[in-house]
């Protein structure tokens, strides 16, 4: 099926609640309310027209000029041989959304990879923890505005660069050679 | 060798049973024999470490060790002196008592075997006339320096390693037990002289040959040995994928020399047993054994010779099989190696010996069975080596090589 | 989930299925067998490097291999292309600009190469205009301390290497055999660390990448401007004049092939955007922008009189005087006439970050079609849409 | 199910709590990170009740370098070398989802001749990345044999590719709209010189070790993944079709000149034990290598002659922000897609990369249950997860 006709039957059993598809000069979208993720998942996967058997890829998109976080689910149907990209724009403060763990097992740790590296917390997931990062680790890396804690643990996380010594190591042989040179133009009057 | 000493002492003048120094002379020799059989034990292990290093090498197409001495012979000298070197760490909380004591134990347990084993005609150590039974038992104290070292080192992949090791000793020794019997059987005797003299110097006189049970009974035992040599496809307890190293792992230094030593050492043993038992032993061909005893001076000392080349090239093909197939076949899983044992080899096994027991009476009342059936499967074992040398050319040129058994070394 | 997934156990009561066991067993290990006792008889695989090879292991890698990278400085042209090209900035490149009569144009400073961090990805090899960078063969390079790690390109800091002026249309560069000068800059393995001062000593001796010296932009500016006008109609001479005042690397950073492209476009009038000049930078912008203001007006702008008409501002020179409030061009042109002054004000890359095609787009629409928002050229950044608001409103543009 | 376990945080100080964890007289085994065969650095929490695991927590991350993040920072050519280090083992793969993701959002076409180098270099890197996944695979069994086999075939098509763009494992041969260096002269008859001699080592391998009867113990029955499961943990590659799910995405959704190729997909058949064991994931790998061989000695014959290897590219490559794309590629470990929104100027918004890896990780807890600890090594090596490609 065509991503229109998709939209349309998604239309027909959710109402207004859908919107329209939205075109991202390639693959277009679908925005969907975060409130009714779950039900919208459980009926693409259960309807027999749609039959998303498989989650491929769940990601999120952090807008921190439009003040949103972007969760982008991309589904597959195996029988029909189609995708589909359903989004949900969250508040970038406190981004929550339903975890659709249930429906797809492949969202476990997609989800808990979306929760350690963007901080979107999925409630209802049976095991959010991080996956990535150290346990105690504070921040979320992928978001714009991430700075790197200086050290984890007493381990430093910048090492000096060897190329910035060699500027140092430069400038003291320039001063050491300018002050020989004027040392050698006082010292003839 | 007690024959010997007291022919010697008698040379001095003495009569050995009533000279007061006779026991101090037999505890000197017994020194000096464990002396000289302990060292060849230790420098024939580590010769096969070398030695499999480079087969193991040449079968994976690569080269294996060849910088330390002449074609990196020197190689296991240079390793030895190595862990010598080598801190001998103990964990902090190994159980100290017994991580020092479980090296010894092994090494006690691969020693004694030497005892009952011959090398030659006349080199022995002591042709016990319970040789088989006491090698049996002496096998044993292995399995009790592994459970005291995986114990010891307190570590959980220690204990793993230790456990399945001893399950697979313990149980394999009941197949091995039983498929000795059957050359004791045959031979009418336990000493391993006994039963090398009951053979022949050709193949159709060997054990292995005497019937079909006989011949189960000699890969039953040769599955069995590789068992209890912890060997693939046995090699569970030191399983690099699972446990990394299985008991030996928390040793280093001179105490892991030790379960090096055994472990390698072993391979002398378990191949010397088969060949012992099975393959006719130091049988030099045209010289049975009754005019080798009469032989004396020049002639004995070239009979001894060559009795102790056969013996030790029929023991280096076996233990040349053993590396081999280590370096073919993957490890069992622990259950299968349990089953294996229990379901089918300890079955197979006592078949084999009533079947054995069965032959014998036949063979008595009708030798002309016994002989043709040697010859028989004498010549099925010559066409089985025919066909596989011609599956292993087949395999040199399919993949388009050419025979080159000289470059590259 | 099953609790226990155990395989079921073959049930050795079919006496069936126990021999076909005891037969498949055998006859796999025979076939497993056979195959690694053919390998026995089988010249191993294994070249016995570094000592036992037939033949020298140079000779045995292929032409592409990328190793340790090299720069031939005869051939180097100082136009940073390969460090703007590098992803990690292993390669660092520090320029003295001098003004071509005492000092030399263009010098180098340092070309370093930090073959410890360098990830071998040959990315800096492809945008090089003569060829001078180039992946060599060689990868023996073991050292024991990691400093040791950095390739020095130019041997002395206090000898500057001139950088190279590449005749018109050559093709081929002549270089030194390739791995000639990595292998002797690859220092012994066990040389001793290179004395790096710490943070705090540098910081006492004021370290900080020093202004280049040497060389007055305002001024030079000023005179090429002046010898422009002499040579205002002779077009050949307008276009050396005008290549004076660029970095003349031929680096194709200004898509053109060359400087001569880009400085004869300026000069035939085609091409008016002075800001391609990548290598050139701040500096040879400031430059090209006084001479075409000079041709333009007729008058050598701040020579004669400082007040009339001020250099259009030059971003990180002295706070230019603040302009008299004439009326903003848009009104005084003509249409294309202002088009080719907004065309000029813009970074003339042919991006499209801007939505349009290319900058003529983007041209045509604020000047015919009304385009309103001014801040869209991306790549020229603030200063462009300071001169836009500047020749459309007269106005200073709103705080981004 | 059994109750979850409550897993104990890694507060590095207090490591007693880890190693004196014992739950109702079970072992708490820490299999990792440091461990010979978990494939690069991967810790598994493994809870045992002497050989039979109850279960087997996957903690992955110390690979983790954020390759995520650095995408936002470089430029879409400068980005190449970094998707080399998303699989390293299968580097060729990588490169091409970034190159057609990029592709897509520029929406260029990418001439013919191009299209064919990257066909020739991807299936040959595709035998590298088997050849190393049923090695590893043999020798985490036991057979240490067919590993240097493996490896010896594996340097051949090292040589292949040095001489083909220079490098050995990270090639960043791809450039965005073409390639960046042409085949060099004589290439077709060493590459056909390597398929006619593979094809026959093929053959050699399986006699070795695909149909052992040891290994086939081993692995046949183990870890069935029925094609439902496999579906809904979304696993891809040989993992998926060794279940039964005839999806191939150079079949399903043909990209490149993967149309102009006859080539079949072999699926689990449960020769030696049920459809989908880990067995049926080894003879898949080893039959994907003989398809590869067949494509690429057909990429050779219609190997187009005109020399254009690079599409029309602006220097500085800019898109519009906002503008997205999503690739999907058979990576030599199944469906890798790559999901680019654009950011203004040189660089991207955000990279999203889906690996193949990564999912299968999700279901080895769901497996592990009630397997032996030897299973579970087999059961990380049929599904050839590999480390760097978990964490990205």
């Amino acid at each position: 099926m065509t991503f229109e006709e998709i939209q349309q039957r998604l239309a027909a059993k959710f109402g207004e609640r859908i919107g329209a598809l939205a075109p991202a000069n390639k693959d277009p979208f679908l925005v969907v309310p975060a409130a009714d993720i779950v039900e919208i998942c459980r009926f693409a996967k259960e309807d027999e027209a749609l039959a998303f058997d498989c989650l491929m890829n769940l990601s999120s998109v952090d807008w921190p000029k439009k003040n949103q976080i972007e969760v982008v689910y991309h589904l597959w149907s195996y029988r029909r041989r189609h995708s589909f990209i359903l989004k949900v724009q969250l508040d970038r403060a406190k981004p929550e959304i339903a975890s659709i763990e249930s429906i797809w097992k492949s969202a476990n740790w997609l989800e808990r990879e979306q929760y350690d590296l963007m901080g979107v917390t999925f409630t209802g997931h049976p095991d959010l923890r991080r996956i990535m990062m150290p346990d105690d680790w504070v921040g979320n890396p992928l978001r714009k505005d991430y700075a790197e804690q200086p050290q984890w643990h007493n381990i430093t996380t910048t090492r000096d660069n060897s190329l910035e010594g060699y500027v140092r190591l430069d400038e003291l042989t320039k001063k050491a050679a300018e002050a020989a040179a004027a040392a050698k133009k006082e010292l003839p009057q | 060798m007690q024959g010997f000493i007291d022919n010697l002492i008698r040379g001095w003048g003495y009569d050995p049973a009533s000279w007061p120094w006779t026991q101090f002379v037999y505890v000197a020799f017994m020194g000096l024999f464990s002396f000289i059989v302990i060292n060849f034990a230790a420098i024939s292990g580590g010769i096969f470490s070398w030695a499999e290093r480079r087969i193991a090498a040449r079968m994976q197409s690569r080269v294996g060790p060849n910088r330390v001495g002449p074609a990196g012979f020197l190689q296991w000298i240079a390793d030895a002196v190595k862990l010598l070197f080598k801190e001998d760490l103990i964990p902090a909380e190994a159980d100290n008592v017994l991580f020092r004591a479980a090296p010894y134990f092994m090494m006690v347990g691969f020693a004694c075997v030497f005892v009952a084993l011959p090398f030659s005609h006349r080199l022995i150590i002591a042709d016990m006339n319970i040789g088989i039974f006491y090698i049996l038992a002496v096998t044993a104290l292995i399995v009790v320096g592994i459970i005291m070292s995986g114990w010891s080192s307190n570590s959980k992949w220690s204990l793993f390693g230790a456990i399945r090791s001893a399950a697979q000793i313990i149980s394999y020794e009941i197949p091995a037990g039983m498929a000795l019997m059957i050359p004791v059987l045959l031979a009418g005797t336990m000493s391993t002289q006994g039963i090398i003299r009951a053979q022949g110097p050709w193949p159709w006189q060997w054990f292995i040959f005497d019937d079909p049970a006989a011949t189960a009974a000699f890969f039953i035992f040769f599955i069995s040995a590789l068992a209890e040599g912890n060997r693939t496809p046995f090699d569970l307890p030191e399983a690099e994928s699972e446990l990394v190293s299985g008991y030996n792992t928390e040793y280093s230094g001179m105490r892991f020399s030790y379960f090096f030593l055994v472990e390698w050492g072993n391979l002398w043993v378990m191949s010397a047993l088969a060949v012992t038992m099975f393959m006719g032993g130091w049988q030099v061909p045209f010289l049975p054994a009754e005019r080798l005893d009469a032989l004396t001076g020049w002639a004995a000392f070239f009979a001894e010779v060559a009795s102790v080349l056969i013996f030790a090239l029929k023991t280096l093909f076996f233990v040349f099989v053993v590396m081999w197939l280590r370096w073919t076949l993957p490890r069992i899983r622990v259950d299968q190696m349990m089953n294996m044992c229990w379901k089918y080899l300890v079955p197979a096994s006592f078949v084999s010996v009533l079947f054995v027991a069965g032959w014998m009476l036949v063979v008595r009342s009708a030798p002309a069975v016994g002989i043709a059936m040697r010859f028989l499967l004498a010549g099925a074992a010559t066409v089985a080596v025919v066909l596989f040398v011609q599956r292993v050319a087949h395999n040199l040129r399919d993949t388009g090589d050419k025979f080159d058994f000289t470059s590259n070394w | 989930m099953a609790e226990t997934q155990i395989p079921p156990p073959q049930s050795p009561g079919a006496f069936g299925a126990y021999v076909k066991n005891v037969r498949d067993t055998a006859k796999s290990f025979w076939e497993g067998m056979s195959v690694t006792l053919s390998y026995m008889f089988r010249k191993p695989i294994t070249s016995q490097y570094p000592d036992r090879m037939s033949v020298p292991v140079s000779e045995t890698i292929p032409a592409r291999y990328r190793g340790f990278l090299e720069v031939d400085m005869d051939i180097c042209t100082a136009c940073q292309a390969c460090e703007r090209a590098c992803p990690i900035s292993v390669i660092n490149i520090d320029i003295i600009k001098g003004d071509g009569k005492t000092t030399p144009k263009l010098r180098m400073e340092r070309f370093d190469i930090d073959i410890g961090k360098c990830m071998y990805c040959g990315l800096c090899v492809e945008p090089c205009p003569t060829g001078a960078i180039q992946h060599t063969r060689e990868f023996e390079g073991a050292v024991m301390h990691f400093n040791n790690l950095t390739l020095r390109f130019v041997p002395d800091v206090l000898q500057p290497v001139v950088a190279y002026k590449p005749p018109k249309g050559a093709e081929a560069f002549p270089r030194q055999p390739l791995g000639e000068i990595t292998r002797k800059l690859v220092k012994a393995w066990d040389a001793p660390p290179p004395p790096f001062p710490s943070k705090e000593e540098a910081a006492k001796a004021d370290h900080g990448k020093p202004k280049a010296a040497g060389l007055d932009v305002a001024a030079m500016g000023r005179q090429l401007a002046a010898r422009a006008l002499q040579v205002k109609e002779d077009k050949p001479k307008l276009q050396k004049v005008l290549e004076e005042a660029m970095a003349g690397t031929d680096c194709g950073d200004c898509g053109y092939p060359d400087c001569f492209g880009y400085s004869n476009a300026i000069a035939q009038g085609k091409d008016t955007s002075t800001e391609k000049c990548a290598p050139g930078g701040a500096d040879s912008k400031a430059m090209l922008e006084t001479i075409l203001v000079s041709l333009k007006t007729g008058i050598v702008p701040g020579a004669a009189d400082p007040k009339a008409e001020a250099p259009p501002p030059v971003p990180g020179a002295a706070p230019e005087p603040e302009k008299p409030k004439g009326p903003p061009l848009s009104q005084t042109l003509s249409k294309d006439e202002l088009y080719k002054v907004v065309l000029d004000a813009m970074a003339g890359t042919d991006c499209g970050d801007c939505e349009y095609p290319d900058c003529d787009g983007y041209t045509r629409g604020i000047v015919y079609e009304g385009q309103t928002d001014l801040g869209r050229c991306a790549p020229g950044g603030e200063d462009t849409r300071v001169k836009l608001y500047e020749i459309m409103l007269g106005t200073k543009p709103p705080a981004k | 199910m059994s109750k979850p376990l409550e897993v104990p945080t890694m507060d590095m100080e207090n490591k007693e709590v880890l190693r004196r964890i014992e739950i109702g007289g079970d072992m708490l085994l820490n299999m990792g990170p440091q461990h010979p065969s978990t494939h690069g650095v991967i810790n598994f929490l493994v809870q045992t009740d002497g050989e039979v695991m109850k279960r087997a927590i996957p903690e992955v991350g110390y690979l983790h370098r954020s390759l995520e993040k650095i995408g936002e920072r470089c430029t879409y050519n400068g980005y190449m070398p970094y998707t080399d280090r998303v699989d390293y083992i299968a580097a060729m793969f990588a490169n091409q989802g970034w190159a057609m993701a990029v592709e897509r959002l520029l929406g260029m076409q990418v001439p013919r001749r191009a299209e064919f180098c990257r066909v020739i270099a991807c299936e040959l890197n595709r035998i590298s990345s088997h050849l190393i996944s049923v090695g590893t695979m043999a020798m985490d069994i036991g057979a240490v044999t067919p590993f240097p086999y493996a490896l010896r075939e594996r340097e051949f098509i090292n040589d292949l590719l040095e001489e083909l763009c220079g490098a050995r494992l990270t090639y960043n041969y791809l450039r965005i709209g073409g390639v960046a260096f042409d085949l060099p002269s004589g290439y077709e008859d060493k590459v056909s010189a390597f398929l006619d001699h593979f094809e026959k080592i093929l053959d050699e391998f399986n006699r070795l070790i695909t149909y052992n009867e040891i290994f086939i113990k081993r692995l046949a029955h183990l870890a069935p993944i029925p094609a439902q499961m496999a579906i809904d943990y979304c696993l891809v590659g040989p993992n998926l079709r060794a279940s039964g799910v005839n999806f191939d995405v150079r079949k399903a959704l043909p990209y490149s000149v993967y149309p102009d190729f006859q080539f079949d997909v072999p699926l689990g058949k449960g020769e030696v034990g049920t459809v989908g064991d880990a067995w049926d994931r080894f003879w898949c790998r080893v039959e994907e290598m003989r398809q590869s061989c067949r494509i690429l000695r057909q990429a050779l014959a219609q190997l187009p002659q005109d020399t254009a290897i690079m599409g029309k590219v602006p220097r500085k490559i800019k898109i519009p922000e906002g503008t997205e794309a999503y690739s999907r590629i058979e990576s030599a470990r199944g469906d890798m897609q790559y999901y680019v929104v654009a950011g203004p100027g040189e660089n991207a918004h955000r990279v999203k990369i889906r690996t193949g890896s990564f999912t299968a990780m999700g279901i080895i807890d769901a497996l592990s249950r009630g397997l032996m600890i030897a299973d579970l090594v087999a059961l990380i090596a049929s599904l050839d997860v590999v480390a760097p490609e978990i964490d990205r």
